[in-house]
């Protein structure tokens, strides 16, 4: 198990109802810690379309969840 | 040195482009990104920006340093707003000094087209007929 | 209406700019030519420019006019000065309005471009070492 | 005979000496009417480098010389 703070943008965000939460998952991957977010708060983007990163650099979601790290989800962006 | 940012207000290009003043500099490239009044046949009516902050402006900060490798520029910036924009009010400024003009075009191009397509920035529109829509495109 | 114009005295941009508001702007791209302190190797102190007035005037509007044809364009204009220039000084400027960056961008590369190719203005380098030369590159 | 104006620019006004002239020549063309002015003048620039105009239009090296026309020899431009 580990506890980590989550930060959601845009559309996650409205979908979530908090900019962040502090959540605690038995998630072994960023994926599988992204799916268990999106079954709970129903986010209707898929991973696919989706980036991460941890600690405000570009992870991999193969990465493992880690205690302690904070974590977004980053939807496409649509900036300029 | 920071040559990409975010300003939560307005902001004016005049002190950007003259931080860019450069007695080699030939050319000047520039791009304006503003509120348009309609998108994919739909009137809109104003639009709010959101970043995540700390890894945009990495992210910002990167495509710059990309831009310096593959161009032979002299200088470059990028603002990006964040907040609520009405009609016309300017979102995005790209600036570029060079020798030549071909780096300079090149470079201004190769800025906003990866900030566009990787720096963490989202859009909601506001409609005119009602209501809002995050873009993601 | 005249797109294109000859300036005998240094010009502000920021009029030129406004002259292009639009809510249907999405993009709007410009490009600054100054006069850069070198020149293929050579110090350059400053710069004259010279126009065959009537006939420059007549073919600045039409490179505008042919960017509009061939550019999903809203608005454009070029403005080049004559006579004595410093170094940093602005010889010449174009800025094009459009819904999108691609033809914003592409515009305002064929404006400058043609202008420098076709348009009858002629520039004298005046060089640190002592000096002036007429350029018939 | 046709006696016309010619208007000197650049490299050619300096070698000329003068912005305008009014000349009276025989030369059936514009063409013809370069060259001659070429020997009186100097000029370094040959007739393949230039472009003409007549009354503030390009026109053609083949075109008539006309009487009371204004001419003028075009140097490559170098603005920008």
């Amino acid at each position: 198990m580990a506890r980590v703070t989550v930060l959601y943008f845009a559309s996650l965000r409205d979908a979530a109802g908090v900019a962040s939460e502090s959540v605690q998952s038995d998630a072994g991957t960023l994926r599988g810690f992204y799916a268990q977010l999106r079954e709970r708060h129903g986010f209707a983007l898929p991973v696919e379309r989706l980036r991460v990163a941890v600690g405000g650099a570009f992870a991999s979601w193969d990465d493992a969840l880690r205690e302690g790290s904070e974590i977004a989800f980053i939807p496409p962006v649509s900036g300029g | 040195m920071s040559r990409f940012s975010l300003s939560p207000k307005p902001f004016g290009i005049a002190p950007l482009r003259h931080a860019l003043d450069d007695g080699r500099a030939g050319a000047f490239a520039a791009f304006e990104g503003r509120v348009r009044n309609h998108n994919e046949g739909r009137a809109v009516d104003g639009l709010h920006y959101e970043a995540y902050a700390a890894l945009a402006e990495a992210e910002g900060e990167r495509v710059l340093a990309e831009a310096f490798e593959r161009f032979d520029i002299l200088d470059a910036r990028c603002v990006h707003r964040t907040g609520d924009l009405a009609i016309g009010e300017l979102a995005v400024w790209v600036g570029v000094t060079a020798a030549h003009r071909d780096a300079a075009f090149a470079a201004c191009r190769y800025v906003i087209d990866e900030v566009k397509a990787r720096v963490p920035i989202w859009k909601r529109e506001r409609y005119a007929e009602g209501g809002e829509d995050w873009q993601h495109p």
